[in-house]
């Protein structure tokens, strides 16, 4: 008996944004009489943490604090139109939405400064703390709140704005496959280190080192939220996930959270992860669609790996004990 | 539909109301989960919980466990704390009873592999007579089971191992639970169960055969576990096909045994 | 098909509450008593997202015939936090370290992690595991679970030298 | 551990945030560890209704009879649905993008197509009773011949699953698959010092989110419906149900937002539909959730794909042509594969300039679970095969697989094979990071590489 031990390697590249576009997604926002912004959407989070990042998204833009936005989503009778969460669009368009939207409502609460500090709107700055700021006289400044009253009860002004992110649609040259079908394109790269026990075909995977390239990570906490989980789905897929663990035939589908098997905790690898930034022109502050991408270098790179560390080549997902000791079989001429 | 939940407070009560045809639960790992679906073909449900058959009692080397016993309190039987750790996980183990055990088809129902290792006895109540019987014997209607009770092994001469396809929470690929004696290292006696491998827990007994005489060591044991496979009827599931559980046996029973 | 009155402690409060035959603790919880914490994932007992304690032990509630746990001590996560909203150590430490992400799992880690570090103030890596081996998470690959009931256990001993 | 590394791209960055690029709390933590996040289900109307559905127990069936009277006799059963109670009963999810033709019915009529294709739904008072009477309800069936390969179900004379479609594939403007032509993959067959050519496989996969896909719909005093869902897109979820239900689209109302995961399976339209008949026809709440069991075999999973990759490759690692045949396993109904298929085909040949490639991308319909969206979708699958393909061909070669992958990697300005040029690339950056992590040397000239340089 013997533990063989492999590395293995894949890089992968992934489309943000609906497939040839045609995927709109509009944000609405609007200040409270004391200065709060509230985000209407109608964008739904997943679990990803896409409330946060276009909330960040809004903070920015306003330059206030992030606690100063709140976000109203997922309701159609009061969100606009978003065309929803999917193919790794939700930061992307509905953060471009934000941006725009915010951009217009900043633009108002600089004007609306303006005439209360009687200067001109060009030469105010918001601090980031909650404050619009004369450049260079800092001393020269009202608050957010004083600024939303007079707004409402003294200028008689809406301090709101108005987005919407729109890649129009493009449709495939039947012939050649000629299209456009991407906004912008992550990157990514996985080594895999597994184990394979040689009597039983088990394989571990002991270590994953993975580099992603996101555009830019908008928030890093839940940026590594998602590369870690999902390399670990990617680790799963690879070596347990199958609706039909005897596909094509139609037996022995699992029913239930036993059946189906995902590694639990006592399966995973360690891993570390590294991000790299490269802007992308069309992204909210250059940020990419990471959302599905990180599951898939995982998987050729585990398959690679068994490969390196046993000989064996799997050319069918999962990569069960099962195919591993018959690959193995095969190449004693058991 | 479940129209009553019956909670005997005796024995007696508790064979009344399952000879009238309700199903039997204990800690409802199994019972629950059909519940839930709509899939119980039953009216009543009996809950063991108040009749008190719970706990462990140890004297003379004998060991008695109550059918309502959970596996957390099986685990504090130090020989059987690794077994019974591989038994699903530990909430499920904080309800699940050896009781219910008994009658959790393959490849699940890993305790009744070791109580079919350890030669236990099955003891069971009913209207008449009580009995004892063996692992695995059907029970009436109207029977129901108090308790199991074995012999502890001696030390050094338990073995279990259970390969899975994940490490923790997970159904048997292949159990193994055996007791062996050796004699100045040749086997002088071999008790091997099997789980995974068969619709019930199996012996293999052609593996004791090939054992029992020789040097415990890799090769006999290899040869044993390529016996086993005649005692075995294995399935494809969603876990592993027969092929691979026939394939990975042999490497079970030797790991089992050398650790 | 008459109903049964069930009595429980439920988070430190008697409660009383009519069940159907059959009806699990779950349903009971979150039909009859309104507390949502404890999520049907499965209802096979396979998820570990309906898990509450049960006189002090983590237990798929699903599983629980109610009727059958008359007078038993419950805790769900509504009972975790102090009166006044205070998180305490497990849930700050899920908070801080970015331990949640859908959250449909977080109840049922959060009761398991409250009943390992009742018993095990200083748990192994390997002890949190198995601790949580029943509870399904699908998003986050569990490293972040794992090093936060870590975490939890620590500002729990620090807070007991205190 | 994750960590950030700012030393790629030094001259595309720009660091004057204060919010963008920080750590920031979610908004939605402290609801999940006190438990008071609310998820759909976590609503209890008064009145509330259980609807649960009776499926096909056939792979591929004529349904002769449906019997409901016991079902109908069972206590506290409100209404059984059948297709008859459905205003538009067939459609297909895209059709709000345009794709025809509807081919999938919300309630069966007179063919199942798959194992759990649905065909009563049962709405009563509580959920014991509505499983009940799905049990009672007796349904007759009359086999046909069932198809589950993707090449069998191409192939003369294989039953048809899908009548609807016409063939057992989806029509891309007049074509069996989505085509993609870029150079001459023949000529570069001839060219090449080796070609290689292999397959590859994988079965379906379920996105397994811990709560499963299900609705409450609430009649409203005002006629309307308001449809609290896990649904991962308000609007679509809106629109098709009110197509389906040929209702004004502002009869209805979606709330949702909060959900337990989705991984692309909370895309489909399965629930709110029928659930939203059974709240018109009895004026009560509906709930309709999936058990688990639907969700790991009824919802849609990651489809099946079959991939053959065959590939022109020069004695020094660069990939002349690459020529690509790829099944999409749909099962019995489109959903969203043909958008998944299309998806792939823009994917290819993966992030490498190569300067030919032929793909044939055919989207297969066969008698299983019907597929759709799923994270990584047209791509992961694909990702499996061109990464492996790879690394099989640095092992022919005898090259490290790293500089076989940087030699032929893709760099702005590179036209791609759906003539798309390049921009933004990071593929060589990600190489050289991980080489780095994992202590892989690369000689200079690779570790020099950009892809902001073309070549």
């Amino acid at each position: 008996m013997a533990i063989r031990r492999g590395r293995g390697y894949a890089a992968v590249n992934y489309p943000t944004g609906m497939n040839l576009g045609g995927d709109p997604s509009q944000a609405l926002i609007h200040a409270t009489t004391t200065g709060t912004f509230v985000v209407s959407l109608s964008s739904v989070d997943l679990g990803q943490g896409l409330k946060t990042v276009v909330a960040q998204c809004a903070a920015e833009v306003l330059g206030l604090p992030y606690g100063n936005i709140l976000v109203d989503t997922a309701d159609t009778d009061t969100g606009p139109h978003c065309m929803g969460t999917f193919a790794s669009r939700g930061t992307h368009r509905v953060g471009n939405a934000v941006i725009m939207a915010a951009t217009e409502a900043r633009e108002v609460m600089l004007a609306v400064a303006a005439d209360e500090l009687e200067v001109d709107a060009g030469d105010l700055e918001t601090d980031g703390s909650g404050f619009v700021q004369v450049k260079g006289a800092e001393q020269k400044r009202i608050h957010i709140t004083d600024l939303a009253l007079a707004a409402h009860f003294k200028q008689g002004r809406t301090i709101s704005g108005r987005g919407i992110f729109l890649k129009e649609k493009n449709d495939p040259v039947p012939e050649t496959g000629e299209m456009d079908p991407d906004s912008c394109q992550a990157h990514a790269c996985t080594v895999a280190v597994v184990d394979v026990d040689d009597e039983t075909g088990v394989v571990e995977v002991v270590t994953m080192y993975n580099a992603y390239e996101i555009g830019r990570a908008l928030n890093p906490a839940t940026v590594a939220q998602q590369v870690e989980g999902g390399a670990w789905m990617g680790m799963s897929h690879a070596l347990f996930e199958a609706t039909e663990p005897y596909y094509p035939a139609r037996s022995h589908g699992p029913a239930d959270f036993s059946e189906y098997l995902m590694p639990t905790a006592a399966d995973i690898p360690e891993q570390h992860s590294a991000i790299l930034e490269r802007p992308a022109e069309s992204g909210p502050f250059g940020a990419k669609g990471i959302g599905e991408m990180t599951a898939n270098a995982p998987i050729p790179a585990i398959a690679n790996a068994i490969y390196d560390a046993c000989g064996v080549r799997l050319t069918a997902m999962p990569f069960t004990p099962e195919r591993v000791l018959r690959g193995l079989d095969a190449l004693t001429g058991g | 539909m479940i129209t009553a939940v019956r909670i005997p407070g005796s024995l007696a009560s508790a064979a009344e109301y399952a000879a009238a045809g309700g199903w039997i639960m204990a800690g409802g790992t199994v019972v629950m989960a059909q519940v839930n679906n709509g899939s119980v073909d039953a009216s009543e449900l009996i809950s063991l919980r108040a009749a008190g058959l719970s706990g462990i009692r140890v004297a003379d080397d004998m060991v008695h466990i109550g059918a309502t016993t959970t596996f957390r309190e099986v685990a504090e039987l130090e020989f059987l704390a690794d077994a019974v750790r591989t038994i699903a996980s530990p909430s499920i183990r904080n309800l699940a009873t050896v009781g219910g055990n008994l009658f959790v088809p393959q490849p699940y129902g890993d305790f009744a592999v070791c109580l079919l290792a350890l030669d236990a006895t099955v003891h069971i109540a009913g209207s008449g007579e009580n009995r004892a019987a063996k692992v695995g014997e059907p029970l009436a209607r109207g029977e129901i089971v108090t308790g199991v009770s074995f012999a502890r092994p001696a030390a050094g001469t338990w073995f279990y191992r259970k390969a899975m396809r994940r490490k923790l929470n997970s159904a048997a690929i292949v159990a193994v639970a055996a007791v062996v004696h050796t004699e100045g290292g040749v086997v002088s006696s071999a008790r091997i169960a099997l789980g995974g491998v068969a619709p019930r827990p199996v012996r293999a007994v052609s593996a004791e055969r090939v054992l029992v005489g020789r040097w415990l060591d890799a090769a006999a044991l290899d040869e044993a576990g390529a016996a086993a496979r005649a005692d075995i009827e294995p399935f494809d599931d969603a876990y592993a096909s027969a092929w691979y559980r026939t394939r990975v046996l042999p490497v079970h029973l030797r790991r089992a045994v050398l650790r | 098909m008459a109903s049964t009155v069930v009595s429980l402690r439920l988070n430190g409060r008697p409660a009383e509450f009519l069940a159907r035959p059959g009806t699990s603790l779950l349903s009971s919880l979150r039909d009859s008593l309104g507390l949502m914490a404890a999520k049907r994932g499965c209802a096979q007992g396979g998820c570990g997202t309906c898990t509450v304690l049960l006189d002090g032990r983590p237990v798929m509630s699903c599983l629980v015939a109610v009727e059958t746990i008359e007078g038993a001590s419950v805790r769900t996560l509504e009972g975790v936090a102090a009166d006044d909203g205070r998180l305490d150590a497990v849930q700050s430490a899920f908070l801080d370290g970015f331990a949640t992400q859908c959250g449909f799992c977080t109840a049922g880690m959060i009761m398991v992690a409250e009943s390992l570090l009742a018993g095990n103030p200083d748990p192994s890596r390997d002890e949190v595991v198995e601790a949580i081996s029943g509870n399904v998470c699908r998003c986050t690959g569990y490293a972040s679970i794992i090093a936060a009931i870590l975490d939890a256990a620590r500002r729990k001993r620090e807070v007991d030298v205190v | 551990m994750t960590s950030l590394d700012k030393t790629f791209f030094p001259g595309e960055q720009r660091d004057d945030f204060t919010v963008i690029g920080s750590v920031t709390q979610r908004a939605d933590a402290l609801g999940h560890v006190t438990g008071r996040t609310a998820f759909f289900e976590d609503l209890t109307p008064p009145g509330l209704l259980h609807l649960k559905m009776a499926r096909s127990q056939r792979h591929h069936a004529r349904i002769a009879g449906v019997d409901l009277s016991d079902a109908l006799a069972v206590d506290g059963v409100v209404r059984i649905l059948t297709h008859a109670d459905i205003p538009n009963n067939l459609y297909t999810p895209l059709k709000l993008i345009g794709v025809e033709p509807d081919d999938e019915p919300i309630l069966a009529e007179d063919t199942v197509r798959y194992l759990g294709d649905p065909i009563c739904a049962v709405v009563a008072e509580t959920e014991a009773a509505a499983y009940e009477a799905v049990a009672r309800i007796r349904v007759t069936y009359q086999d046909l011949p069932a198809v589950f390969d993707v090449e069998e179900a191409l192939a003369e004379g294989a039953p048809l699953v899908n009548e609807y479609q016409g063939h057992n594939y989806f029509t891309y403007e007049g074509h069996h698959c989505r085509r993609l032509r870029f150079g001459d993959v023949d000529e570069a067959f001839a060219r090449a010092d080796h070609v290689f050519e292999w397959r590859y496989e994988s079965a379906p996969i379920e996105h397994a989110p811990t709560e499963t896909t299900g609705c409450i719909v609430v009649p409203q005093p005002d006629g309307r419906l308001r449809i609290h869902s896990d649904t991962q897109a308000c609007f679509f979820t809106l629109d098709n149900t009110a197509l389906i239900l040929g209702t004004p689209f502002n009869k209805l109302r979606i709330v949702g937002g909060t959900v337990g995961g989705g991984f692309g399976g909370k895309v489909d339209i399965v629930v709110e539909p029928v659930a939203c008949v059974a709240a018109m026809l009895t004026n009560r709440p509906v709930k309709f959730v999936y058990t688990r069991y639907e969700e790991m075999q009824v919802s849609s999973p990651r489809a099946a794909e079959r991939i053959y990759i065959k590939d022109a490759v020069m004695n020094d690692g660069r990939i002349l042509g690459r020529k690509i045949i790829l099944y999409v396993d749909a099962g019995a109904y489109a959903r969203h594969s043909p958008y998944g298929t299309t998806k792939a085909a823009a994917h290819m040949p993966g992030p490498y300039a190569i300067p030919n490639v032929w793909a044939d991308c055919h989207c297969v319909f066969t008698n299983r679970t019907p597929s759709s969206a799923m994270r990584g979708f047209g791509v992961t699958i694909a990702d499996f095969a061109l990464e492996s393909q790879m690394d099989r061909i640095a092992r022919a070669l005898e090259m490290d697989p790293l500089r076989l992958r940087l030699l032929n990697a893709y760099r702005d300005g590179d036209m791609k094979a759906h003539r798309k040029v390049a921009e933004g690339t990071a593929l060589i950056e990600v190489i050289q990071k991980a080489a780095a992590m994992v202590g892989h040397e690369l000689p200079a000239e690779f570790r020099r590489m950009s892809s902001a340089e073309g070549r």
